[in-house]
């Protein structure tokens, strides 16, 4: 299993939760508080670590919130 | 009737099926649609006509296809929808049959903004389409007038065989305000004896503008002509507010006058002796109504939300007998009771007839 | 074909008075001169619509939205209420009557640049609406009135007044299959072409008219008959050569046949 | 005298709302009453405001400048509306969301726990109606019962089971004023 | 260069041409046609853009398309094609990019006929779309100034970011008369600086009309008002003919005003000292130049070809200063030098500020 | 998907320092917020074009032509040149672009109300054209920006707020199939419909945005490609059910797939 | 054969000569002298008796300038 | 000084044309000239005229309402024209096939076989320039020599053959003139 993790602007997040159901590792959840802009962001949950950087949440994420990191062990770049 | 609280787009629609509308025809757009979505859900329920046209030109040009049918047909859009009507009200206007068009201004030019405006002012009274026509155009101050203009329109539309506009701005069709409804009127059953519907009995009717004989288009043109001097004869609308005394006159229309009003009191609190002048009627405009007051003014003051548009028709009515100021805001701002009465006091304390004061807002303008 | 009218002109007829009558001008045609050039299809068009609002015996609920184009003065050369549509919106206006008068017979008499070009956009919403309307739509590839450009039919290499070398499809398009593209809506229940180019085609035509305005009877749908025609004066031939035109270079592009036909339509031509 | 209200908030506070029943309260109540939303760039993930105007004798100006009385429900609206509110006006805010002091002293500010007060009500959906109660309790312009009454007739139908709720904070906001003693006007 | 006898509507094309046009984009409509087909023809021969739209809302679009590139882009039409042109003139406007059209006029109101006309004047001067703007303006009266004002046109439509009409009717498209061809010019080879044609080496760029925050759009409109007025004390144009002396003055311009020439010198022949006073810009409309003669004349006739348009003008500049009196032809019928010459003597003879007589021909005016 | 940008906001990124970064902003799109509803799938579409663009390396000569329409500010998002058409006129200012600048690649970004509606004859004429542009028909079912009207691809029997009792074909007409009608034009070299309802359909859409530029840049004429999207708040449904509406509803009447690809595009998904 | 005639409305006879090529029998030529519109319009010529009254004339004229008669010997009304 | 001259025909009967010669004739020898056509209702099928106007100095109105000259090539244009011409000016037709007699007694009317003349010289298409030239007989507007260039110059290509025919027209058409010795102006 590849480590991976990402950077969420939580600033750009409108709280729609696509990335929180498309996470294939449930890595994601809503925070307590609200942005600026009045919604819930999402954050990396306690179950952080199993995230594997597969980009899943960027690809569904409608406002560009996530940048992905991923361990570089090899890099996966076919597909 | 009871008042009730309407929303400006709203009690458009249902003033106009208390008036017995047939058909309604239209194309979504800010800030208008209340009224299109209204008439979605009113006028199957009465089993009349509700569509939503592919777009303006198609709404236009089904309003005149039922119109020709005799029918009370309607459509409401705003400026840029507006614009690409122009052909069809054009047709409709060389054609003499009645509708009734609802335009909720928004600020230009191009796709601009969806805020109130009236910048349009021109294309509704000088120009709605190519050729020499000029719509009937009502601009309403409040709801409740609003609802009464547009209960009337048909009649209007009817007695003269010409288009009605009802011009408001985004302002008008979003706000609420308490309404009395005029009671329901079913569309009237019988055909007039103008309309297509089948020649069942009768020789066969055409309905058209097209005259290729130049003589016989300007006979037209003269018809056309001696009818809207009968307009301009009879329809001719305005209130004067506080003018009876006045020696410094407000002239606005739709929401800038009810804003006006507002200024006017506060200028009088502040020692000026103000009135406003409010034509309802657009064109044909109340222009002796307004060249009667201005003997008795010491100073004039055009408002509105565009470039002064309307401004033209007081300058012609003004005829340079007393100075004339110009307060224009653009772009769907709306000026504020505050700013008019600052004009108002500026040009009483001054007596000033240049423009140069305040000059970010007021665009230039002198006579 | 048989028609029979009382209202034709027979004051001439007295020379003829042992023989009876198998063709006289339909009463559906109003009796004036046409400003058609010499051999241009619309006259005849007209006078097989009029045909068939006389057989069909609706000449009382018919009514014409005349188009901008050659036939602009549709209205006066029929018998029955019209009006007069601005270019290229009839299948509007024919909304909007037919919207207010459900049980009346609406058809729309439209060109190619009328219907295919600065109209298309009516054309195919009245037909997703399936509104009940009958349109027949005269493809003479050009641009009659306004002295003969291209038109979306005008065919590839055809030269026009605005398509002096022939008609590029690479800067210029490719011709357009209106009734074609109609045929694939559901709410279209009669899409076919015929063509003027011979009497067989002909009378084709005139039953194809027929079919059409039973579709609309019937409550079917928008039926729309294309009709291959001439326009002599704007492809420079006369009207013999014109029909060869049709047949040899048109037809070949625009295939007659049936596109869609409602099978609820029971009359067999 | 016209007094003229806005109130202000995310998208989805209910701001045009609670406009909109304080408006039917007024007309209930015999006077003369303007409603107008913003309906700009705003409304789409935005802020929403509307403005009230309530007098005795036919509005003139819908919109005003300086408004007498705001009820801003988030930061942004304190923002924008504490520098216009007139002088002598209110200003109410939701302490809840807005923690900043206010800048200045020749208006009245209160602070609302509105969602506080809301969330004791039952939902954090009431601090519209939270707020329209304390505002009503500062500037008496209509009944809290006519407020009631506009709330039994204009609340959705598919909302009906937060009629109970609403009316519970229009008088829990209306409460919380009264307990702080502040000066009524 | 050599005089040559050109049609008018190929003098513009090939006018347009030398003058470095890019891009044309039309639609057929009598009685501009031959422009249309003059381009479809010559623009390709030069590796220019010809394209003829789907219809003329396409065609303005496409305008719009090419003129954001930086192009120079232009469409010629007659008054039902204008009216359908009119959303995209004001997002044009709106846009600030650069075009010429050429509206050659027809009888109207709606499908009318293909008669010479001038009743699409307020629609050009006042609301060539919804919003505040205007575009510029020039009607020219011979087919060499047609030439010369279409070869000018661009320059002016670049130097200001603006739309200019060149405004004919079908008179002045169909006839044909000695042009001396300006020398060709190729299209500049630069793009403005504010074109978009990929952001290459530097940040990208977005034209557009949309500004929804209404102070943005007031400051947008303010801008353009201002240009506006830039325009308005630059390009100002009018010919002033036998003025010097006149007491009777004629106002017309484009056909007409040659037409009121042979009526001018026909009413000098008759004893009356006559002038014509010929806007060529009609907007701006060159006012104060008008002003300026009124105060020596005993009378002003306008005379136009369409039911008094210009005439609010006209009105505005006399500013009731001395009587005037209005000859009206609308329907594609051409006022001859006879009547026009008429009037001028009848206006002379009587003094009288009325306008009862010739009643059937001149339409009710007075002032 | 694993394109690295060098001008993504990576200000925070220190605490990842040993990491490589797999996914960032493309370059060509802005870095700042855009305007849509959570869960809004315009944004997500931005985010593939402009990687796509990136991927192509044309940032430097693509334009944009931004819609009227809830992506009417599409323009403010890309980091590359656009200008803003009028409602529904897309087609034709990509027309006079293109014409201006044949070696620039021209897009249009429009909505189903946009294209199907008020600009179906643009998009039309354009298709017959072979216009080499490329056209990105965001297809979510309603008129998004004015508050969720009928569109001309609303499905039969769903509520939008004029067609308050659902849409009934019989008056309201049927759902339009606009990327099957431009399949069947000559000048149209790739049309395709893809969705967004779920990773792998994204993945999908994302690689027919770059054949459909692959399309222009080999000058194979007109390529359009329809995206089923979302519009939850006139939906009136969460952002995920929104997705399942895509799915079981808008789906089944505009199914996924290929109505026609030139065989000149080499470049397989 | 069925003996049949035709009358012509020579003055909206527009000279376009489609009659004259459709007429199975031949019977149609085009007059010498010009009808007030400037046409040479058509007119039966020497072969006049065979018309059989098929009446394509009729359908092929634009103008609708002809009526058509046959001796009532039986009506021909099928198709 | 300004000539006005109107040609009218059938549609096809070159009227447009013949104009434009002289038109093209009249600038050649230094004049100013305007031509200006008919364009409407009556080109389908109908007739067709135009109106030259030839002067010294710049023309003002291209269009009047009585000509000085008149070239009627048919009947409808003998009818429309014969009240119009100015008193004193010309009404040229063609004898062949208008057959009736002029009303008017203060303008010469000269009927012209222009038919027979045209049909001498080969064609009846050559009704126009024989009209034309019978014209310049009467009124030395132009010199015939400009006329036979103007032809030269500007009749279509794919017609080079009636070149000849055409100036053999203009020739006969004003040797007609000559040879009816009427008075020329
Ligand atoms: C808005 C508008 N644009 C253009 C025209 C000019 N116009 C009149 S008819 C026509 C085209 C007619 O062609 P078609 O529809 O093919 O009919 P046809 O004349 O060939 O029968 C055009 C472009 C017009 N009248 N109105
Ligand atoms: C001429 C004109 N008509 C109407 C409008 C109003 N309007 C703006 S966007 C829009 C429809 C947008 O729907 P769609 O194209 O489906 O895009 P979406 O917002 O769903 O993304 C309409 C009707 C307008 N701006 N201009
Ligand atoms: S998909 Fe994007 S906007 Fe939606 S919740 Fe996740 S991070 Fe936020
Ligand atoms: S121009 Fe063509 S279509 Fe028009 S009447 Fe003549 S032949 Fe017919
Ligand atoms: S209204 Fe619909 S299409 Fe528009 S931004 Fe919101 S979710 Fe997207
Ligand atoms: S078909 Fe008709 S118009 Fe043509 S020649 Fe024969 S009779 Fe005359």
């Amino acid at each position: 299993m590849t480590q991976g993790t990402v950077l969420i602007r939580s600033e750009r997040c409108k709280g729609c939760g696509l990335c929180i159901q498309a996470c294939p590792q449930q890595v994601l959840a809503f925070a307590e508080t609200f942005n600026a802009r009045g919604y819930r962001p999402v954050q990396l949950d306690e179950r952080e670590r199993f995230c594997t950087g597969c980009g899943v949440c960027a690809i569904v994420c409608p406002d560009v919130v996530f940048t992905v990191y991923r361990q570089p062990l090899r890099r996966v770049e076919r597909r | 009737m009871a008042r009730a609280l309407w929303k400006g787009n709203e009690a458009l629609a249902e003033a106009a099926i208390r008036a017995g509308v047939d058909a309604f025809f239209g194309y979504p757009i800010t800030p208008q649609t209340e009224l299109l979505e209204y008439m979605a859900r009113r006028m199957p329920e009465l089993g009349r006509v509700f569509l939503q046209a592919e777009s303006e030109i198609a709404a236009i040009n089904m309003v005149y296809g039922a119109a020709c049918a005799g029918a009370r047909a309607m459509t409401s859009s705003s400026s840029p929808g507006i614009s690409l009507m122009q052909e069809g009200l054009s047709y409709i206007a060389g054609s003499e049959v009645p509708c009734v068009v609802v335009d909720i201004m928004r600020g230009g030019p191009g796709l601009g903004n969806i805020q109130p405006s009236q910048a349009d002012y021109f294309q509704l009274t000088r120009s709605a389409g190519h050729g020499d026509f000029h719509p009937l155009v009502l601009a309403p101050a409040t709801l409740q007038e609003a609802v009464d203009l547009m209960y009337a329109s048909f009649d209007l539309a009817f007695k003269y065989r010409t288009i009605v506009i009802i011009a408001g701005d985004g302002a008008l069709g979003q706000m609420m305000e308490p309404v009395e409804m005029p009671p329901m009127r079913p569309p009237p059953p019988d055909r007039p004896d103008w309309a297509v519907f089948g020649a069942k009995g009768r020789p066969p009717r055409a309905i058209t503008s097209l005259y290729l004989d130049a003589e016989e288009l300007e006979q037209v043109n003269q018809r056309l002509q001696a009818k809207l001097k009968v307009i301009a004869a009879n329809e001719q609308r305005w209130e004067c507010y506080l003018t009876e005394d006045a020696e410094y006159l407000v002239v606005a229309f739709g929401t800038v006058a009810r804003i006006a009003k507002s200024a006017v009191r506060a200028a009088r609190a502040a020692g000026v002796r103000a009135g406003l002048f409010r034509p309802i009627s657009l064109w044909p405009y109340p222009a002796e109504a307004l060249s009667r007051l201005i003997g008795q003014m010491r100073g004039v003051l055009v408002v509105e939300m565009n470039a002064g548009q309307m401004l033209e028709d007081v300058r012609m009515a003004v005829c340079g007998r007393t100075p004339l100021r110009f307060l224009g805001r653009m772009g769907g701002v709306i000026p504020m009771p505050d700013e008019i009465a600052a004009e108002i006091v500026y040009m009483a304390r001054t007596r000033q007839h240049g423009n140069r004061h305040g000059a970010q807002r007021l665009l230039q303008f002198k006579e | 074909m048989t028609t029979l009218s009382l209202e034709a002109p027979l004051r001439e007829a007295s020379a003829h008075s042992q023989m009876e009558i198998v063709y006289a001008p339909p009463a559906a045609l109003a009796d004036v001169p046409m400003h058609y050039c010499p051999g241009c299809s619309h006259g005849a068009i007209h006078r097989m619509i009029a045909e068939v609002v006389d057989e069909l015996a609706i000449r009382e609920c018919t009514l014409c939205v005349a188009p901008v184009g050659c036939a602009v003065f549709a209205y006066k050369y029929f018998n029955f209420d019209s009006c007069e549509a601005a270019h290229g919106r009839a299948p509007a206006m024919a909304t909007g009557l037919k919207r207010i008068l459900p049980d009346r017979v609406i058809f729309t008499y439209q060109g190619d640049g009328d219907l295919a070009s600065i109209g298309a956009n009516e054309i195919l919403h009245a037909a997703l609406r399936g509104e009940p309307i009958s349109v027949i739509f005269v493809n003479n590839a050009v641009y009659g009135m306004t002295g003969g450009q291209m038109a979306p039919t005008t065919l590839v290499g055809m030269k026009t007044t605005s398509s002096p070398l022939g008609r590029d499809p690479l800067t210029q398009g490719h011709p357009i299959h209106i009734t074609e593209m109609l045929a694939t809506i559901p709410g279209v229940a009669y899409a076919v072409r015929r063509s003027m180019h011979s009497v067989a085609e002909m009378r084709k035509t005139k039953k194809a008219i027929r079919l059409a305005f039973q579709a609309q009877l019937q409550g079917l749908g928008l039926s729309i008959v294309e009709i291959l025609a001439t326009c002599p004066t704007n492809w420079r031939l006369t009207p013999i050569e014109a029909l060869d035109f049709i047949r040899d270079r048109m037809a070949p592009e625009y295939p007659v046949g049936d596109f869609k036909v409602d099978e609820r339509l029971r009359e067999k031509g | 005298m016209e007094t003229s209200i806005i109130i202000s908030g995310f998208g989805g506070q209910g701001a045009l709302f609670a406009g909109q029943v304080l408006a039917h309260a007024a007309m209930e109540s015999g006077k003369e009453v303007t409603w107008i939303p913003s309906y700009g760039p705003e409304m789409r993930g935005g802020t929403a405001h509307c403005t009230v105007v309530i007098g005795d004798e036919p509005i003139g100006s819908p919109l005003v400048r300086n408004p007498h009385c705001v009820i801003a429900m988030n930061l942004p609206s304190v923002d924008k509306y504490e520098p216009l509110v007139a002088v002598g006006g209110r200003l109410l805010y939701d302490s809840t969301l807005v923690k900043r002091p206010l800048r200045r002293t020749d208006i009245l500010g209160v602070a609302i726990p509105a969602h506080d007060i809301a969330l004791r009500c039952g939902s954090q959906q009431l601090v519209n109606i939270a707020m329209l109660g304390a505002l009503l309790a500062l500037c008496p312009l209509v009944e809290l019962a006519a407020v009631e009454q506009a709330l039994r007739a204009h609340l959705p139908e598919r909302h009906a089971e937060l009629l109970r709720p609403n009316i519970l904070a229009l008088h829990a906001g209306a409460a919380y004023i009264r307990e702080q003693r502040i000066a009524v006007s």
